[in-house]
């Protein structure tokens, strides 16, 4: 009992700071997304805007996201084995 | 864990569209709602679907796990390449070096559509093969 | 010339392929593990190659050195950047961890895929120092995590597993706190390079809320108190050399992020709360030090204090406390592997780690002379004995917080218990052998390879090094601070008085209180039954996450009030 | 009111993590943290537009730009992509960690696993090897 209003009070305590942060929410300023817009498609190519910063201008971040399952797979692999 | 013949048929029956509109995601990544990642995933839906009907044991014996495990680091280091083919054409690192094509078409906006295809292998193959070896525990 | 920024990363990460490749060897094929080994080696001497050319942009002040990977210039695309502190850092870390590995090989026992996790932890570190673009730094340190989730779980004690789960949900939820970081970031900026950041505008209070975030993210993995919850599980489960690697790399890696942000936002509220955060974590760290029986565990105590030292000193915020903390943290980074390899080291040959049933062992000191003679560099250092390297930056430290008379005072309090707790921990070399075996033959010990023998020199010496020559270490590191925006040009000098009177009272004053409380803890019963009820005090998960969720509303509380 | 729905998502996620003591539901709240952050990126995403960021119209001219104006920010939906990547194999991880912790200590509760494993830290010497099975540092057996 006394854990569970323990952790509510903390809940609640993250709720209010975090409220700020949420009441004001706003699309963000518009540059970035202008230019994915109207350059995105001749730039890289690709109809799919999604597609072309995924793998055409931050394609260095899914790289990283194959190496990270790269990593868990192996992982997994490799705690599985050692179950003898 | 073959109990029910109704399971059996349907997923037997389902798996190859499965696995077809996986790879159509894959595909037109670069045109439609999709890509690499999206595609690989239900490619992998598909095999775990497999499993979950036929057993672990039997889909092995269609993808043995060897395989599928090296073709995972093959794509992986295909991609790395593509990467460093950029740089040693004067590029810089995971810079497009092939031509744009025109867009709307299935090969074209240079190298996004093959960086999809690579990716696509590399997260089915991954999934599938984590599925495998958690599945693998209830046999 | 920017080609070889993005070799750094590349590097690695083909060395972790080609040695993962070792694991599709035929099974019988027993040299998969050295091979891969020495891939791992090869690679890593190869970044450390890499390094020599771009070190005008480390030393001499030159402007960073961009590389856009991709072409796509900085607010579309991410940049790479190598500025003084991105060098001097790389050049740290990846020297420890190609220690850590040649000690691995030397241990022979690991299978291929640990070489290919352990490359992969190093392609995270040198990931996270080098992007320019807030993402793609979130992408490398979850690869950096992740890597060192799987190598944790790879000790030999079952709690090793239990202490890779509470560390991956604690460092997830905090990495979590990170993502809603960006969030706040990206929507009141519209970017997500870091220094395009800094220049935009926004809104105060949000951006001042989304520093907290990413402190938390990055502070969780620094692992200041109240964040330090999975640190002493994780390291002293860890396999030695990863042990040495999580301790003089990884949270030294979260820590510049940390720099990084505060020093581009100007932060000077959280600096401030950094301060005390970080005195109250080096004497929090150090008690807890101090009870500890576990060699490895009194061990990873010590690196949350001497975090704490690091900490408090870049809270501090003057440039004599900059230079002062990135020293320390160079100082850390070099004589906590060392400390960690050699007590491995002990741990191999004796097959104990308990320090009381490695003092019935006893006579270590004669049996491994060469294990002894560096575990005695690395305790002398972090003690703060002169000449040794501790002792120059704990000076410089001290001196750093000239005029923050609590944090000083907290500084100095941890230097005496630190010195007491590696009393205690020397004791495994210096007891004598017991009288009742001293008839029988002694049991076998497994002597170090020399190639373990290798890799712990290659650490001391740089220790003695940066302990023997302040003044150059201390002016190069002193500029790189000074690379820090928010501290702009004043001139951070190495005091000339290192051995001052000032200083020299300092370390009498802390060696006089350090034995005292070795004694006091040690040879008296209200010691030991406060040792036994200190040891018993260990925060479960739920309450580390409460701790850690804590924290995070303390933290951005003070920042709004102050 | 779809901000504060995330918000309530987000803390019924670190409740969570914070009440439960299984460690499948640990893992599970974990989930729930990242879904709610990935929903408050796509939802920020989702305010600067109202149409899927996919130029079909730019495929046929005429149409045109007119509705440039009227798409989302893609950039947040590529960012999540990643995450939502990273999400999955931290889950993997963290379940197969959680299914070797079952096996070797026998239970999924937290707490009872932490009390173990503290015993198993400040054992007495090898008078009480749990089940001869106790594996110590394991240097020592080579």
């Amino acid at each position: 009992m006394k854990r569970t209003l323990a952790s509510l009070a903390l809940v609640l305590a993250l709720g209010a700071v975090l409220l700020y942060g949420v009441r004001q929410i706003a699309p963000a300023p518009g540059a970035l997304r202008d230019h994915f817009v109207h350059r995105g498609m001749e730039q890289t190519g690709s109809v799919n805007l999604v597609s072309s910063i995924y793998l055409g201008y931050r394609a260095f971040d899914t790289l990283g996201e194959t190496v990270v399952l790269f990593l868990a797979v192996a992982g997994v692999m490799v705690l599985q084995a050692g179950k003898q | 864990m073959k109990d029910s013949e109704l399971v059996d048929i349907v997923s037997r029956k389902l798996v190859p569209f499965i696995l077809l509109f996986g790879c159509y995601l894959i595909s037109h990544g670069h045109l439609s709602p999709g890509g690499g990642f999206q595609g690989g995933a239900v490619l992998a839906a598909g095999i775990t679907l497999l499993c979950l009907s036929r057993g672990v044991k039997d889909t092995l014996r269609t993808f043995p796990m060897r395989r599928v495990s090296l073709s995972e680091s093959a794509a992986f280091l295909m991609i790395l390449a593509m990467g460093v083919i950029g740089l040693v054409l004067g590029r810089r690192f995971l810079g497009n070096f092939l031509p744009l094509g025109e867009p709307g078409q299935v090969p074209s906006a240079g190298f996004i559509f093959f960086l999809n295809l690579l990716i696509g292998l590399k997260v089915g193959t991954g999934i599938s093969l984590v599925m495998f070896t958690l599945l693998r525990e209830d046999e | 010339m920017s080609e070889l920024v993005i070799l750094l990363l590349v590097v690695p990460l083909a060395g972790a392929v080609v040695a993962g490749l070792g694991a599709y060897l035929p099974r019988r094929s027993e040299r998969g593990p050295g091979l891969a080994g020495v891939v791992g080696l090869v690679s890593l001497a190869a970044c450390l190659a890499l390094l020599i050319p771009l070190a005008p942009w480390g030393l001499a002040g030159r402007e960073p050195l961009v590389y856009p990977v991709g072409g796509w210039g900085e607010p579309v695309g991410i940049a790479l950047y190598l500025d003084a502190l991105a060098w001097t850092s790389s050049l740290v870390g990846l020297l420890v961890a190609f220690c850590a590995l040649l000690f691995a090989v030397a241990e022979g026992k690991h299978v291929p895929r640990f070489y290919f996790f352990f490359l992969l932890l190093v392609l995270g570190m040198e990931g996270v120092i080098l992007t320019g673009d807030l993402f793609n730094l979130f992408v490398f340190l979850q690869i950096l995590s992740i890597a060192s989730y799987i190598l944790i779980a790879g000790g030999e004690r079952r709690q090793a597993l239990l202490a890779s789960f509470r560390y991956l949900v604690i460092s997830s939820v905090g990495i979590g706190f990170f993502l809603l970081g960006i969030f706040l970031f990206y929507k009141s900026t519209g970017t997500l390079s870091l220094r395009l950041m800094a220049g935009a505008g926004g809104s105060f209070r949000t951006l001042e809320l989304a520093v907290v975030c990413l402190a938390v993210g990055a502070g969780v993995k620094t692992a200041f108190v109240p964040f330090h919850t999975w640190l002493p599980d994780a390291h002293a489960s860890a396999p030695h050399p990863v042990s040495a690697v999580l301790s003089g790399v990884m949270i030294k890696v979260s820590f510049l992020v940390l720099w990084r942000l505060v020093s581009l936002f100007g932060a000077g509220d959280l600096r401030h709360v950094l301060l005390w955060v970080g005195g109250l974590t080096a004497v929090f760290g150090v008690i807890a030090a101090i009870a500890q029986t576990d060699t490895k565990r009194l061990l990873a105590y010590h690196s949350v204090s001497q975090m704490g030292y690091i900490v408090a000193a870049f809270g501090a915020g003057t440039a004599a406390a900059l230079g002062a903390s990135l020293y320390h943290l160079v100082n850390h980074s070099l004589f906590k592997s060392l400390l960690f390899l050699s007590v491995g080291a002990v741990i191999r040959a004796t097959g104990e780690r308990d320090i009381g049933r490695l003092k019935g062992i006893g006579g270590l000191a004669g049996r491994l002379p060469g294990v002894f003679a560096l575990f005695l560099v690395g305790t002398l250092s972090i003690a703060g004995l002169p000449p040794f390297n501790g002792y120059v930056s704990k000076g410089l430290i001290a001196s750093g917080l000239q005029g923050r008379a609590a944090a000083y005072l907290l500084i100095l309090a941890a230097g005496a218990g630190t010195v007491a707790s590696f009393l205690k921990l020397s004791g495994i070399f210096l007891a004598r052998k017991p009288a009742a075996s001293r008839g029988r033959t002694a049991a076998a010990l497994r002597p170090p390879p020399p190639a373990m023998l290798a890799a712990m020199i290659l650490l001391a010496v740089p220790c003695l090094a940066t302990g023997l020559f302040p003044r150059v270490v201390g002016g190069a590191l002193a500029r790189v601070a000074r690379a820090d925006p928010a501290v702009g040009g004043i001139a951070g000098p190495v005091p000339g008085g290192l051995y001052s009177p000032m200083h020299l009272a300092e370390l009498a004053a802390t060696l006089a209180v350090g034995i005292g409380l070795y004694l006091l803890a040690t040879r008296t019963r209200l010691g030991d039954r406060l040792l036994a009820f200190l040891r018993g005090r260990r925060a479960g998960l739920s309450t580390a996450l409460g701790l850690l969720v804590a924290g995070f509303v303390v933290l951005a509380v003070l920042t709004w009030r102050l | 009111m779809a901000p504060y729905l995330i918000l309530a998502l987000f803390l019924l996620g670190i409740w969570g993590l914070v009440r439960k003591d299984n460690l499948i539901k640990k893992v599970i709240a974990l989930n729930i943290v990242n879904s709610a952050l990935i929903v408050l990126f796509v939802y920020m995403g989702s305010l600067s537009g109202s149409t899927a960021p996919i130029l079909v119209e730019r495929l046929h001219p005429g149409e045109g730009l007119r509705r440039l104006a009227d798409i989302v920010d893609p950039l947040p939906q590529a960012l999540m992509l990643t995450d939502i990547v990273i999400g999955i194999c931290l889950t993997a991880l963290a379940l197969t960690l959680a299914a070797r912790i079952y096996r070797r200590f026998g239970t999924l509760d937290i707490r009872r696993l932490e009390k173990a494993a503290a015993q198993d830290d400040g054992a007495p010497p090898p008078a009480s090897p749990e089940g001869g099975s106790r594996p110590d540092d394991g240097q020592s057996g080579e």
